[in-house]
């Protein structure tokens, strides 16, 4: 398991490679790699962060992930700081014996990271700038997990 | 006390960390929510709505009747936006 | 949106850069990779493979993929022949502006191709052979996406 | 008519592929399979189970009553297990 919340840009390639070195008997592989959408007169998305909590959040998510489907390994990592369009933001990978085990469960630490995980996102454009809200949408996601 | 604030109520009280020393009646987030508006404009106007307001004791997220103490660290933020 | 049907191996790493260079602004990602499961004393997995309707097979599951969901670029790889231990068997991955657009939709492509691409599995063990047989439990999670 | 088969019914058939051409009464799958096991022994056991047999016909999964000609290429098969 790997957990890494930091400033600096992953590769992609580069992480997954790492990930598949680690899990060579793995038969099903799920990942996800979450970017900043490069919307109209958009400069920077600007992620504020708690980091100390971001990583006990994030071993917490992942924990609860590993009691709800068999998974071998699994990877988070998290950026914060001032991002550009088209870069990356979130990079979550999870192996499992089986199919349905990695895919739900990198749904799931998906819908985690977006409503639990200590991470604000500010949209800052060319001529205003504004704090994305949390949505309705993205709890119920989160909710549809629970027991 | 090590007090962090986050996003927009780090902005409206522009500050994102302070160590105070708390009086002995705060004894939770309410109360210290509530002698932290004593103090400035600025902490009222950030916990105007307080149930925009999410905080963590401890770099965990607690409940508003948690106890704390002057050795804990209590951090307040608006509700998370991360992924 | 690319669908391959081969023998060849593929490296994963290659293919997600292909696919994130012919991608540059999409926001969300998901990737699945399958592989052979080391089983004790599994010598070979032979898939046994029809390769022009596989094609066509995984063409319409692409487009009712498509249909369903936001997606903005796609590719399917798929082998047959005699895989070993640990080898690939299917790489698929989905772009789309939103997280759960791709993230379903690769679930969705998963789910028929499991049931309805013309692939077959035989196990070849030490001391004997067998046939995959199609489980209840994969028809079902094929179902569940029917309107 | 091009036929082809795959897996466990190749093995029993003995074949993959092979080229017939079919008399007049022979108008869907149905009426195929009933041609093919006068053929041989094996085809009578590749059939045995008709549940157990799927088939397309020019590369697309088909019903048994669909219609057939010595222009289409039909394919005999086990339900698919791929992914």
């Amino acid at each position: 398991m790997y957990i890494d919340v930091r400033e600096e840009d992953f590769h992609v390639n580069k992480e997954l490679e790492r990930f598949e070195n680690s899990s060579k008997t793995d038969a099903a592989i799920s990942l996800f790699v979450g970017k900043v959408r490069a919307e109209e007169n958009l400069i920077s998305l600007n992620l504020d962060c708690y980091p100390d909590m971001a990583v006990k959040e994030i071993l917490n998510i992942a924990e609860n992930a590993k009691k709800k489907w068999q998974i071998n390994n699994l990877t988070v990592i998290h950026r914060f700081g001032e991002l550009l369009p088209g870069e990356n933001i979130v990079f979550v990978i999870t192996s499992s014996d089986h199919r349905t085990d990695c895919q739900e469960a990198t749904q799931y630490i998906m819908d985690y990271l977006k409503n639990s995980a200590p991470f604000w996102k500010k949209e800052i454009y060319k001529d205003k700038s504004m704090w994305v809200e949390q949505k309705v949408a993205d709890i119920e996601k989160m909710e549809r997990w629970e027991d | 006390m090590k007090i962090k604030y986050f996003a927009w109520v780090a902005e409206i009280i522009d500050k994102r960390e302070e160590e105070i020393k708390v009086p002995d009646h705060v004894t939770d987030v309410n109360t210290l929510i509530n002698f932290l508006c004593t103090k400035d404009e600025s902490y009222e106007a950030a916990f105007a709505n307080r149930k925009q307001i999410k905080f963590a004791i401890n770099q965990k997220l607690s409940r508003s009747n948690a106890k704390i103490t002057n050795n804990d660290e209590v951090a307040f933020f608006p509700p998370m936006t991360g992924g």
